[in-house]
């Protein structure tokens, strides 16, 4: 089965955390979380597997650690929460034209230096999804070929979707 | 009640502007310029079922230059504003602008505190004859709309009005 | 001969011939809209006088009293020169078209030469019009509509010379008159040469393509370069080219009824007329507009296969096969 | 050389066809509906812009409760009432909603405890400025009811 | 053809494809780089029509945001509107009563017709052929004043409620379905001969910028695109959702990947949305049409979730995070247009101007669901 394969796949990574979840309630089969930077080797693995990207998604856990209690990134299928600061967290879906399986790749990086590797050189599908992450979050993704704003204007200079974001 | 247009010549020839006029309302022609989901509308408008050519605007010209209306259908973001208005100014005179539904009037549902992508209204960028209120209008008030610019145009409607009722 | 009856003929020549193509263009501009919408199952022009008669008045009323825009580095000269050159070529084409019997403007014995004269200058101000728009879709357009001219001047003219050869004359008139009732028009295989309804058939489809009507207007593709050539034009100056393309639609149509179907001779026989005349040729215009309406536009690949590989070696078949039938005797 | 006449005899029997097409609808009668001459009555669950419902003796049912103005998620509707010393109930003075950045989700009509609102048939509205698109329900529902 | 157009010693000329051209059908603005009428180099620039709904999602309750759905792709507003309302049943765990659920499904069916016929009419009029436009919106105008009669509005649905729909069809719905079916049926023979069969047409669209099925996979192409080029994934059959297993129809592919395939398969999913119509109208339950209780204000629990259904053009994804308040955290619209759009700069590079604007005909792309 695809799932099982991928899952033994993206476990061999050092830092993976790989977790099942149940398709009906959550959406997606897998959630695996792994290091800023092994970000590409497991888009690699995903690539050679014959996924597919389907979107990505950053999320802005500002006022994380002042939250009292078990905040969202406590749940098992996330990275270890960073103890210092606040963190931005970028989920990247693929799917399989095949075989039912919606893997959610999730990383996490200080707020301070939100910095990733890009994946665009394996998916160029992910170039255009990378920059509008990059117009709504500031997240730089490393070595992107052409990180200009995607649909906020050419001399936008301001992230609307950060949770500090004042107009 | 003819339309106080800076342009206007310094003579006035009464019956020659009136001619004019109404050479002018009877062939109205708009400029394809769809922006999202009114221009779909002004689509509808314009095809078999409640057909423009009937009242001599069924020619949608793509070039602003041989275009006298200027239906603004849909939302005015940023980043089209400037291309909006040097549309404006590259059609030539006697022009007027026709704001089709709620987005091109204020903005319509996407106004909120602190946005910052729209223009709230078309009238902020140039100046607008006839507002169609509508999320989308029925293509019935965009020709409702083109008659109301008619009769501003000749000071006359030759038309029936009809309420809905 | 005194001058004073000439003078007058020709001032009631050219004042006719003005007021025809006026008239013309106003008559097609409703029609086309009328069959347009009739064939799209909606109305058309109907509120702007009865039946909608008045809406070319009122477009031409608007088009006249509109803002005359030359763009910036526009190269005036050639910008102001195109419309004006367009209209006038359509216009002198008038002079020699065969209307009646005696209902002619100058009745050369070289008409046919001069049409075609004149008619290949209608692309050098196509390419003006384009060129001195300074507009890039206006070059592109413009550069499409030269090499569509050209590849469509060939196969039409070769069919022109079958003609000229059957009816060994260029006079129109001459070739009016050799055509008597319905059994004696060129069209039918026994009057002039064996495959003469082929020859009909290029003939027609090359007038589509020389005056840039669709499914050949490439020139002035709505879809792809916003509005061809005239993309810069304003009101008149675009009106000149909306009047010169259906003042050379009607030479067209005009040039194929008089060639194949006997302009101005009645089917009959019995009374030949201006109205025989214009009924074919509104017939031909009315197939035009249909043909428009009906199907979508071709590449430029297309239309240029379509002529070279298909147009040019049916038409040198029928040169060969027409001179080898006058040649021989043939039971005809 | 056989493919070569194929494909032409093909291809013109296709555009044939076509004009075929074209020409039967040609002759079919229009479909077009003449707006200003004929018109076509509005589906009873048309949304044109909400209206205050008249009941029985003629008066709007709304009991200022806001619940509209809370949920409209454009904010169109601006509604003001005041409590008459003594009564129990608050009376409504101003009904406002402004129908430039309503966007005709039907939640306040949904979301009415009393079913005061309606939607409205007018489909056909144009207008000279932006403001005539401000309406008052209260004055309209005044005049409705006379 | 192509290596004529690589070769950069001639000179070639910028020419924007601008945010207002008739072929684009919405503000998108493609840079071409020509070499006479040959493509080197093109790249869409988007933004131009951005409306903001994601900030418009964190900023409005669960139930506030719902107008936005059907501003988003507004040729099948249903479809979205039924993405959203799925992904927050499925993370406030609401279950839907039996009729609802074959209502949606039929009213989504009867705008993915409605779609396919506005694309089939502006397809064919950027290829230059204005008749046909006119006879597919005059079908459309059927289908709409059958949906309004239902929903209330014509294009931008906002019908669907979290837990069942906002009101029930009246009677004439079924009767108004059934004739609508019969006449597309009719209809649909005269387009494949006035259009698929048609020489010109033909000549114009096979073998045009052929996309392969690795060129879906690498830019996430879904959809129609996808089917063209062989890739039999549809999100109904993929991964079924709502009431869709208890219907069968089956899901045309075509090999060759040109725009004529494109072209192709939406006709034939004309079909297969009228056969869904059709089995939905039959076996059409009775009962309520909305879930017994129903929280006024909607609070996920905390954590987040996806759900992809299959709008007209693609599969549209929704990726919600809830931190348990009433208001979304956040909200990823995954856009079906993005990604077919985002494999035009590589396929069109060496086409024509006119099969670049067949192409991007045959991609049927909606410019606010790409901008959002």
């Amino acid at each position: 089965m695809k799932k099982l394969a991928i899952s033994q796949a993206l476990a061999a990574l050092a830092s993976a955390r790989v977790l099942e979840c149940d398709h009906a309630s959550r959406g997606f089969h897998l959630s695996v979380a792994v290091a800023p930077l092994e970000l590409p080797a497991a888009a690699k693995i995903l690539d050679q597997q014959g996924f597919f990207i389907e979107a990505i998604t950053g999320v802005d856990w500002l006022g994380e650690q002042a939250a009292p209690g078990p905040t969202v990134a406590d749940q098992a299928e996330h990275q270890p929460p960073l103890p210092s600061e606040d963190s931005f967290e970028v989920v990247y879906d693929f799917n399989h034209f095949a075989k039912l399986c919606r893997v959610a790749l999730r990383t996490r990086m200080p707020r301070s230096r939100p910095e990733i590797p890009t994946i665009s050189a394996i998916y160029p599908g992910a170039n255009w999804h990378e920059r509008e992450t990059h117009d709504f979050f500031g997240i730089i993704f490393s070595d992107h070929p052409d990180l200009s704003p995607l649909l906020l204007p050419e001399d936008a200079d301001f992230h609307p979707l950060c949770k500090d974001y004042k107009p | 009640m003819v339309t106080a247009n800076a342009h206007l010549p310094i003579v006035h020839f009464s019956s020659l502007d009136k001619l004019l006029n109404l050479g002018r309302a009877n062939s109205l022609w708009p400029l394809t310029f769809g922006l999202a989901c009114c221009a779909i509308e002004m689509m509808a408008t314009g095809v078999a079922r409640f057909d423009l050519d009937r009242f001599g605007m069924g020619v949608f010209r793509p070039a602003p230059k041989q275009s006298d209306v200027m239906i603004v259908a849909g939302t005015i973001s940023k980043k089209m504003a400037p291309g909006i208005r040097t549309l404006y100014e590259q059609m030539p005179h006697p022009k007027w602008v026709i704001a089709l539904g709620n987005c091109a009037i204020a903005g319509g549902p996407f106004v909120f505190a602190g946005q910052y992508g729209i223009v709230e209204g078309a009238d902020k960028i140039m100046p607008v004859d006839i507002y169609i209120p509508g999320c989308p209008p029925r293509p019935e008030a965009l020709v409702e709309g083109l008659l109301l610019l008619e009769e501003k145009l000749t000071g006359s409607r030759r038309w029936p009005r009809v309420n809905p009722e | 001969m005194s001058l004073f009856p000439e003078i007058i003929r020709i001032m009631a020549y050219v004042v006719g011939v003005l007021a025809f193509v006026g008239l013309n263009a106003a008559f097609l501009v409703w029609l086309e809209r009328k069959v347009a919408g009739h064939i799209q199952r909606r109305i058309g022009p109907k509120e702007v006088g009865p039946f909608g008669v008045l809406q070319p008045v009122a477009d031409g009323i608007k088009l006249i009293s509109k803002q005359l825009v030359v763009p910036a580095q526009a190269d005036s000269l050639l910008f102001r020169l195109s419309p004006v050159l367009t209209m006038t070529l359509a216009v002198t084409v008038f002079v020699v078209l065969p209307f009646g019997p005696s209902l002619v403007a100058r009745d050369i014995n070289i008409g046919l030469l001069l049409i075609f004269a004149f008619l290949s200058i209608n692309v050098l101000a196509l390419f003006i019009g384009g060129w001195g728009s300074n507009n890039k879709y206006a070059v592109v357009s413009a550069i499409r509509a030269v090499s569509q001219n050209v590849a469509y001047e060939v196969p039409m003219l070769i069919i022109v010379i079958t003609m000229v050869m059957i009816t060994s004359s260029m006079n129109l008139n001459v070739i009016v008159s050799q055509q008597g009732n319905l059994l004696q028009w060129h069209i039918f295989p026994w009057n002039g040469s064996i495959l003469s309804p082929l020859a009909f058939l290029i003939f027609f489809v090359c007038t589509l393509a020389e005056t840039n009507r669709a499914p050949f207007d490439l020139g002035e593709a709505e879809s792809e370069l916003v509005a061809g050539f005239h993309t810069e034009y304003s009101g008149m100056g675009f009106g000149l080219f909306f009047l010169g393309e259906y003042a050379s639609v009607f030479v067209g149509c005009a040039l194929a009824s008089i060639l194949f179907l006997g302009g101005w001779q009645c089917p009959l026989g019995i009374m030949p007329g201006v109205h025989w005349m214009l009924i074919k040729t509104y017939l031909l215009v009315f197939v035009v507009i249909w043909v428009r309406w009906t199907f979508p536009r071709t590449t430029l690949y297309g239309l240029l296969n379509l002529s070279w590989k298909v147009l040019v070696p049916f038409s040198l078949v029928i040169l060969l096969v027409t001179a080898a039938q006058l040649k021989m005797p043939w039971p005809f | 050389m056989s493919g070569y006449f194929k494909e032409i005899y093909d291809g013109g029997k296709s555009l044939l066809v076509g004009m075929g097409i074209t020409f039967r609808y040609m002759v079919q009668p229009v479909v077009t509906l003449q707006y200003p001459h004929e018109t076509v009555p509005m589906t009873p669950r048309f949304r044109g812009h909400i209206d205050l419902a008249c009941d029985q003796a003629g008066n709007h049912k709304c009991i200022v409760c806001g619940t509209c103005q809370r949920n409209c998620p454009s904010g169109c509707i601006s509604l003001k009432g005041e409590k008459p010393e003594g009564a129990k109930k608050k009376l409504l003075i101003a009904y406002q909603l402004d129908f430039t950045k309503c966007s005709l989700c039907g939640t306040c009509v949904e979301s009415c405890p009393t079913d005061a609102l309606i939607f409205s048939k007018n489909y056909n509205l144009a207008g000279l400025s932006g403001q005539e698109f401000i309406l008052d329900l209260l004055k309209r529902q005044e005049e409705r009811s006379k | 053809m192509s290596d004529l157009a690589v070769d950069p010693s001639c000179e070639t000329f910028v020419l924007n494809m601008g945010p207002q051209h008739p072929a684009t059908h919405g503000a998108l603005r493609i840079k071409l780089v020509l070499d006479g009428e040959y493509i080197v180099e093109a790249e869409p620039v988007l933004g131009y029509i951005h409306r903001m709904h994601e900030k418009m999602g964190e900023n409005r309750s669960y139930l506030a945001f719902m107008p936005n759905t059907g501003r988003l792709d507004y040729l099948s507003a249903l479809s979205y509107n039924h993405g959203y309302v799925s992904v927050v049943e499925r993370a406030a765990g609401i279950a839907i009563p039996e009729r609802a659920e074959y209502l949606r499904v039929i009213t989504v069916e009867l705008n993915r017709i409605s779609s396919h016929l506005l694309w089939l009419g502006a397809f064919v009029l950027d290829l230059g052929g204005f008749t046909p436009l006119l006879y597919t919106m005059d079908d459309r105008e059927q289908l709409l004043d059958l949906l309004e009669s239902v929903t209330g509005s014509r294009l931008t649905y906002c019908y669907f409620r979290f837990g069942g729909l906002y009101n029930d069809v009246d009677d004439n719905f079924g009767p108004g379905a059934r004739a609508f079916i019969k006449r597309m049926r009719r209809r649909l023979p005269m387009y494949h001969k006035l259009i698929s069969k048609n020489v010109i047409f033909r000549q114009r669209l096979e073998g045009i910028a052929p996309v392969s099925a690795e060129m879906c996979r690498k830019y996430g192409a879904t959809g129609p695109v996808a089917r063209g080029s062989g890739i039999a994934y549809d999100v109904r059959k993929h991964e079924p959702y709502s009431v869709y297993p208890e219907f069968n129809f089956d899901i045309p592919v075509y090999e060759q990947g040109d725009s004529m395939a494109r072209y192709l398969i939406r006709m034939d999913e004309i079909e297969q949305s009228l056969r869904i119509v059709e089995q939905g109208l039959d076996k059409l339950p009775p009962g309520p049409i909305m879930a017994v209780k129903v929280p006024k204000i909607i609070k996920p629990p905390k954590g987040d979730y996806y759900m992809a259904v299959e709008a007209a053009r693609g599969s549209f994804g929704i990726r919600l995070v809830s931190d348990g308040s009433a208001t979304p955290y956040r909200l990823k619209l995954r856009s079906p247009c993005l990604s077919n759009l985002s494999l035009f700069g590589e396929a069109a590079r060496g086409l024509l101007l006119p099969d670049a604007v067949a192409f991007f005909g045959s991609l049927d792309l909606v410019i606010p669901d790409i901008d959002r």
